[in-house]
């Protein structure tokens, strides 16, 4: 008896730390404390499973132990060889195969026991949500990584193939439920459901995939939670309404950090990156104060490039107070000054003084250049000519031969201005499409000052 | 109907519960920096290997010449394990970059 | 190729410092310099290592290219063919060019290089430019009886100067600039639109004459306005000057003389002790009392006619004229010559003896 | 059937509509919204219970209709009369009545019902916990409404007593429980209870008292709760678990907020008025930047004025953008310079062009004192000599008969400086302990930064 | 302690919900601005007059000339509706003066 | 009582402005004042009204109280018993007040009213200082050859000038101030400790000389410090010197001759075409090579000796010190009269003749 509220008292721990967990990953400093009280909370939950006494049945350690040492390589081999810049293909894969264990287990429920009808209900969503979320995740797993192309997937009319398809699996449900049960029909619905999965993401942009992640772990959530039902396990299904309802809300916050809705991004059809303005047939990035901010508190060494656009948006004070900000976090600071800067003879430094930025952290062209390729961070505020390639390597260009800024040679170039138009000469600026560079869209003092609130609550 | 209505009569505290869950997922979530989305995301999703619990259990009730529960939990364990510890890695390599700095 | 630099009559400025000597000696075979070139600028001859200090005669008789600020050059006493650099500002006397070709030269006008972003390390209007919308506050400042910045003492407040800047272009916008600086209130006006922008980048309040005539395709230089508008401008001028302190014209028109803007009634509604500081006094200033390199008191308003202003400033101002011209060879030298011929905008847009 | 269905949907809608309600109220911009939710919640709660056919009994529809009327017009129009400075003790009393409601409904219970022992446990800790905050509350109200010193009710040795009164009360807590239990026995529980939470409150400083109610708050929604249990009602256990836990974060803030721990809050025994610092006999208030960045985001004037501190901190730069994010808001700012502040003739003058403050803002000694009076807020940031009151009231001062700012008319009055030190004159100022006045302790360029993102957040 | 456990495994689904409400509680509150304090305590002061649904309770339950339950039951809705109605109401007041501005 | 202003030797600043003839009127029954008081501030004598014009001689026979501001009145005709006013330095030759006290005359120095926060709006040491301190840094830049403010143009990169101030009082606050406004990296000295806050408060270097003597008890004065502080000292400036493009020195004793801080070697180690701008000129100057009232130009290092910068200024100037005299009129008349025996702080501490 004592022991078996230990189980339960064990699974209660389980739960809250789950619930704890999430909420400190959700803030950076204490992320990383969160994702392991998370990781506690899950092996509260797969101890006291194993140590529970009230499971009746043969026991079958070796299965067990088996298959978890087995996954548990599997899993920890792939989480630590895989590339940094592949991990959202990574989490979508173990996603899917969440959502396949979910529905394994449901597919044996449903064939071994005898269920009621409730929970025959349960067991056939779990099913269904759980197939969906194999395959979706594993198509949106080949798509993040460029092995298949949208254009290979989506057929003519997609969207409304899926509506069918969607009733169809709905009407078997219902009919599985209401009518007489078998296997082949069982076997049929599995099918319809892995391959409404696959069709559900297919027509999805690639760009939007970390959305449709987000979704599809949410749906594994749900699964989660309805094999908690089945089970009467309240650790499955607490935390698994909680991650459903969590990752629902994230789907959400991605959604809007896009300016999208999330049935804008369902209906998908959009180009290859989203997020981004489109000129001609480039399509820039664009970025948002909060990952520039992040950006810029966790790198070394940062390089402000001021541009008439500085002067316009008179941004020359709130940007000092980005550099203090980052400077008393161990950011490295400077500022590079091109001679041709604005709009008269020594601009920047009349606004740079202004703002009392001291002299030694302005680089002219030379040292700065010479500084650039060290430096993580390049921020371009409201600069264009002074920034642009084509004065290195397009002899067609009317700048041609002009000293620039060769910003992009840093690791990573933010460009704040309010549009993709030129600057005094005139000319498109190749920087902006440039792989290292991200465009933070703006008036340079609105998306400052924006910067500096995201850094103060880093 | 009806069954929905005595469902909700048996288990109230359950709708409590499962309600006051989606209402604390929403409000632990609702103030996340973008750059956090992603390991988030991943957070979330080991944690939604909690699924294996119920694979564990399966095994744990089958008879020891079931083979078809046996292999087939034996999958899910595995799966799930996977998820789970797949992912808390993935996420905490993913927060590495979160270490070096504190205010 | 040689290359020989002459000192201007009376003149601060040089148009070489030693620093940059190095640089030219890539470029040619030999570098003079006439005696006391940089004495203005408080360099020695002997400063000037790896050229050679020659006379001004000298110079003339044996140098491929001779440069000369004003470009005031004896044609007669120069080498046949040579190549003569200065600011021979062509605009103004059409002649010149006609004359110097004549007589079997070649010149590079300093004052003809395209305003284009290209050209900007060489072009000697902006950089003299610059200096001299600087000073224009600061020799204001020498004749002005009062504070410029705002001052709330225990022995009164002092509200900040007005000041007034018509004309926005390059030196306008460093007359702004400093003004800025020392704390007055800022209006500046011009016919141009784009220079709207400009002028609030620095903080300025833009005084808008609405009506101006567009401008778009006349190279960035000012055109030439309506009757009507004058009238209105001339109006709104007269308002503004009334209560400013410090005015600073700097309105030209490329091969026109300068407008008028300041009228004499303007002037004499100004208050005693304020100041004009005319920088197009050369071509006959914008303001109608203006006197070329004089100071005239009309009541008590000091009217300041300098176009050379940047000749108080002569060390940095050498400095820059000199980075504009050694950068200004670098373009158009190559391999230790000089293609006459070459298609490149910036060389022949300058080369006035085609 | 269906009927006591929705019965349970309103218990639960009411349940979220408090939880909402008061997620909403802890946001300045959605607090009067959330207010009214939590209100609508209320009224489902109640309706619902009034119509459960669940329960069975007399009815007694015109006894619940005259308590429900009495109470509702007493309470409304106490609410409504009350004067705007005398709110937090109106609160107090509120409570009070609400412990003291729980209380009557636990007493009832205990003497008509035959009750098992856990319901008896639960219904005893209703009792107490009810009639610790019913008496305590009234206490506090009391001290608060400055109808009690704290010199009359605390005696030597208070909170050892304290502790013996509760060892006592506990102890026949548990008597009643497990031994037989009298009706005498219980009403000397009762009285003990009583004077427990009047003793308990009685050494807490009359300034403390806020912390007090948040803390006695708390314990009324635990008496909620325990009543919830008794009747096995769920919202009116949900809400009071609920309140009870929000109760004790907000008690735990306040006291951060003061810088000082719950249990130094309880032990007591402080001066009469917490938070300030002292100087010889008289004490200056203190306060903080969410509190004056309300104060000022929520006011039509703001005047600044700056002193030899400001430019020490050199935080005329941040002073401005606090200007104009006051100005977004509709706010009038202006600055207050007055003719020797700072160091030489003219250095508020340097300081504000350098920070690029409009000329027309800043108004000279007269003109500033002849918009003082109607100002709502003059901050005083790092100014002393020069808003000395000693100037204008106290011959014997050394500035007696300088012109200084007259600070003290407008409505209220923020200094931000370090510390008490006087300024350069080396003289007490007065004005640090004006009604009006509360210090703003901290480097002024600190403590606008604050301000700064404090009302970025609102 | 046998009791306890007793408890524990007859009210699971009770505990969590408790547990998941008191986590709401600190959640929802974690962040309040100083100056809603007070305005807060008295809505949550209003809310703990939940109460008032018990005495309700109660005298629907009392036979009709049970005078002593219904006396004290009236009392005890008085007593709760004052904490209501004053509660929202005098909450209601302390917030106007955040009802101006919108940014 | 009635009391005249009269004007300096070819002072360009006057002691009473017009607009404040009207305050004097409620504290006089007459107000005199020379004729052509106000020229040098561009006043003319009509717009004193509310004052009498009269001549020199007549004021000084009739007047009760006669202002002057240098105090050079001819006492021989001054009226019996008459108050003088002006700055009679009496640190510098305590003689003055027995010479006057022997004609019968009182006199007020307004160079000795106490430097009290009560009393600064009569303080007028620090109205003409703080004037001094803002020209300081205008006429330097009116002989330096190079821009104040950093520079990146496409014509060359200008460093920043330097520019250090020698004694951080009143004057060089301003001047420290001035050149901050237009882009200067700036450096200050001063011995007393309590001026280094001051100066980083306006976002300047201190370069502190450690071991300076305290000063707590001279009254905000300077005292003199140690050989070894001096040297010390001396090296420092040396040091910073040489790099230094303007140097502004402001340190005095009183009562005792200008300290010697800049040394001979110290200007020669100087850039040519680099000012020193002296302001304790009249006490001896702080720099070796100062001449009073002269520009001297030691091998193109200029220094500038000028105790009267204010007169750069006249207007402001003249409205400040006529400030300063009204208030404190207003402060010492009690009534028509004025209490020679009065024992309030200001009024007695600025009473020479006692
Ligand atoms: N230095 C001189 O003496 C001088 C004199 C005359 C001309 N010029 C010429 O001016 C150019 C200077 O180069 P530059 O890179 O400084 O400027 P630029 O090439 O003219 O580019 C300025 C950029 O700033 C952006 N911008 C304008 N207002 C903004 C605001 N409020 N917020 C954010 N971005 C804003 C504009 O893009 P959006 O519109 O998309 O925002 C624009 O592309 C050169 O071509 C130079 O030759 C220089
Ligand atoms: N204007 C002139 O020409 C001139 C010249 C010389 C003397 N004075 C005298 O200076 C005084 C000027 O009056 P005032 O009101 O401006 O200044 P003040 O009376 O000297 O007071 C300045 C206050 O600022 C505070 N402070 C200093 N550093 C601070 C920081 N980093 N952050 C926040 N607060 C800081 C100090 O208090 P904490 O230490 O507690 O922070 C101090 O009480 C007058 O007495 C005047 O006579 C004026
Ligand atoms: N590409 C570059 O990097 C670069 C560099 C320097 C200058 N420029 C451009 O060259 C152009 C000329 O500059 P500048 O300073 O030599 O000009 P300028 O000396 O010829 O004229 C000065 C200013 O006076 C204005 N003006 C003319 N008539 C006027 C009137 N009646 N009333 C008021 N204002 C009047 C002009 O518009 C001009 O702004 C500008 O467009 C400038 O932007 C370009
Ligand atoms: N109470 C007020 O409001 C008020 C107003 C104005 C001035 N004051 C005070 O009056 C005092 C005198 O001011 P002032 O400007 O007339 O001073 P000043 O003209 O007598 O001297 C100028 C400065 O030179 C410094 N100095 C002297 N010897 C030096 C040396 N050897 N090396 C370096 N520096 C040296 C002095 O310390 C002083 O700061 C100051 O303390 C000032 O704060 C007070």
């Amino acid at each position: 008896m004592i022991f078996n509220t230990s189980i339960d008292v064990a699974y209660l721990i389980g739960a809250i730390l789950f619930v704890w967990g999430l909420r400190l990953l959700s803030s950076p400093d204490t992320a990383r404390k969160g994702n392991g009280y998370a990781a506690v909370g899950m092996a509260f939950g797969i101890i006291a499973t194993l140590l529970d006494p009230r499971i009746e049945g043969g026991g079958n350690v070796v299965w067990i132990v088996g298959g978890m040492i087995l996954g548990a390589i599997i899993g920890w081999l792939a989480a630590k060889k895989i590339k940094m810049t592949a991990m959202p293909q990574m989490v979508s894969v173990f996603n899917g195969l969440g959502g396949a264990c979910a529905a394994v287990l449901a597919t044996v429920e449903m064939t071994t026991m005898g269920l009621d009808m409730g929970a025959e209900v349960i067991a056939l969503a779990a099913l269904l949500i759980g197939s969906v979320s194999f395959t979706g995740s594993m198509l949106a797993y080949l798509k993040l990584d460029g092995r298949i192309w949208d254009s290979q997937v989506t057929w003519p009319k997609h969207n409304r193939i899926n509506q069918v398809l969607l009733v169809i699996v709905l009407a078997l449900f219902v009919y599985l439920v209401l009518r007489s049960y078998t296997l082949t029909l069982l076997v049929v619905f599995i099918i319809l459901a892995l391959f409404y999965g696959w069709s559900f993401v297919a027509p999805i942009g690639g760009a939007d995939m970390p959305v449709v992640i987000s979704l599809l772990n949410s749906f594994t959530g749900l699964s989660a939670a309805a094999a908690g039902l089945i089970y009467g396990n309240q650790l499955m299904l607490v935390g698994g309404i909680f991650v459903g309802a969590a990752g629902t809300i994230l789907t959400i916050l991605m959604c809007q950090a896009m300016n999208r809705s999330l049935m804008n991004v369902l209906i998908g059809g959009f180009t290859a990156t989203g997020g981004g303005k489109d000129t001609g047939d480039q399509v820039a990035k664009s970025t948002n104060a909060i990952d520039t901010s992040i950006l810029l508190f966790y790198s070394k060494s940062v390089m402000f490039v001021p541009g008439y656009g500085l002067a316009v948006a008179q941004a020359q004070k709130v940007l000092k107070e980005l550099d203090d900000l980052l400077e008393a976090n161990g950011v490295d600071v400077k500022y590079a000054i091109h001679p041709v800067a604005g709009r008269m003879p020594g601009h920047m430094n009349v606004l740079l003084a202004e703002a009392d930025v001291p002299y030694p952290k302005l680089l002219d062209l030379e040292d700065a250049n010479a500084a650039i390729p060290n430096t993580d961070v390049m921020v371009i505020v409201g600069a264009n000519d002074v920034v642009n390639p084509a004065a290195v390597d397009d002899p067609a260009s009317s700048i041609y031969g002009m000293p620039v800024l060769k910003v992009w040679e840093a690791k990573h170039v933010i460009v704040l201005k309010r549009s993709m138009n030129p600057g005094y000469a005139g000319i498109q600026n190749q920087l902006f499409f440039h792989d290292r560079t991200k465009m933070f869209f703006g008036d340079a003092k609105e998306s400052i000052q924006n910067l500096v609130s995201e850094v103060k609550n880093l | 109907m009806d069954q929905i209505i005595h469902f909700i009569n048996d288990n109230l505290l359950l709708i409590y519960l499962l309600i006051f869950t989606v209402l604390l997922g929403f409000e632990v979530i609702s103030k996340v920096p973008t750059v956090l989305h992603t390991p988030l995301m991943s957070g979330a999703n080991a944690i939604s290997g909690v699924v294996i619990i119920g694979a564990i259990i399966l095994i744990r009730r089958s008879a020891t010449d079931d083979y078809f529960s046996l292999a087939f939990g034996t999958l899910a364990i595995a799966l799930g394990m996977i998820n789970v510890v797949g992912g808390f890695a993935v996420t905490d390599r993913m927060l590495e970059m979160f270490k070096k700095k504190k205010k | 190729m040689t290359i020989g630099f002459l000192k201007d009559e009376g003149g601060a400025i040089t148009p070489i410092v030693p620093s940059n000597i190095s640089k030219l000696n890539e470029l040619f075979e030999k570098v003079y310099v006439e005696a006391g070139i940089g004495s203005g600028a408080f360099y020695t001859d002997g400063e000037f290592e790896g050229a050679e200090v020659k006379s001004c005669k000298e110079i003339m008789a044996t140098c491929d290219v001779i440069v000369r600020i004003d470009g005031k050059i004896e044609m007669d006493q120069v080498k046949k063919g040579a190549i003569l650099m200065g600011q021979f500002a062509p605009f103004n006397d059409p002649s010149v060019a006609e004359v110097i070709a004549k007589k079997g030269l070649h010149a590079f006008s300093l004052d003809m290089i395209p305003r284009t972003t290209l050209a900007q390390s060489m072009d000697v209007l902006s950089s003299m430019g610059s200096i001299a919308g600087y000073q224009a506050i600061l020799v204001a400042l020498q004749y002005m009886p009062r504070y410029m910045p705002m001052m709330i003492t225990a022995a009164g407040s002092i509200k900040p100067s007005k000041v007034l800047v018509i004309g926005a272009g390059v030196a306008g916008l460093q007359a702004i600039a400093t003004a800025k600086r020392l704390g007055a209130t800022v209006e500046a006006f011009d016919t141009r639109s784009a220079v709207r922008e400009e002028v609030q980048s620095l903080g300025a309040r833009f005084v808008e004459v609405e009506g101006a005539r567009d401008d778009k395709d006349a190279g960035g230089y000012a055109v030439e306005q309506t009757e009507e508008y004058k009238k209105r401008q001339a109006e709104l001028v007269q308002e503004k000057s009334a209560t400013a302190d410090i005015v600073v014209t700097t309105a030209q028109l490329r091969g026109r003389p300068a407008p008028k803007i300041v009228m004499r009634e303007t002037v004499e509604r100004m208050k005693a002790g304020s100041v004009i500081v005319d920088l197009a006094a050369s071509t006959g200033g914008n303001c109608v009392l203006t006197k070329d390199g004089e100071v005239v008191n009309h009541n008590n308003v000091f009217i300041i006619g300098d176009s050379n202003l940047a000749a108080r400033m002569p060390q940095d101002a050498s400095i820059m004229y000199s980075n504009n011209v050694v950068n200004y060879l670098k373009h158009i030298v190559k391999d230790g010559n000089i293609d006459l011929g070459s298609q490149d905008e910036i060389l022949s847009g300058s080369l006035i003896t085609k």
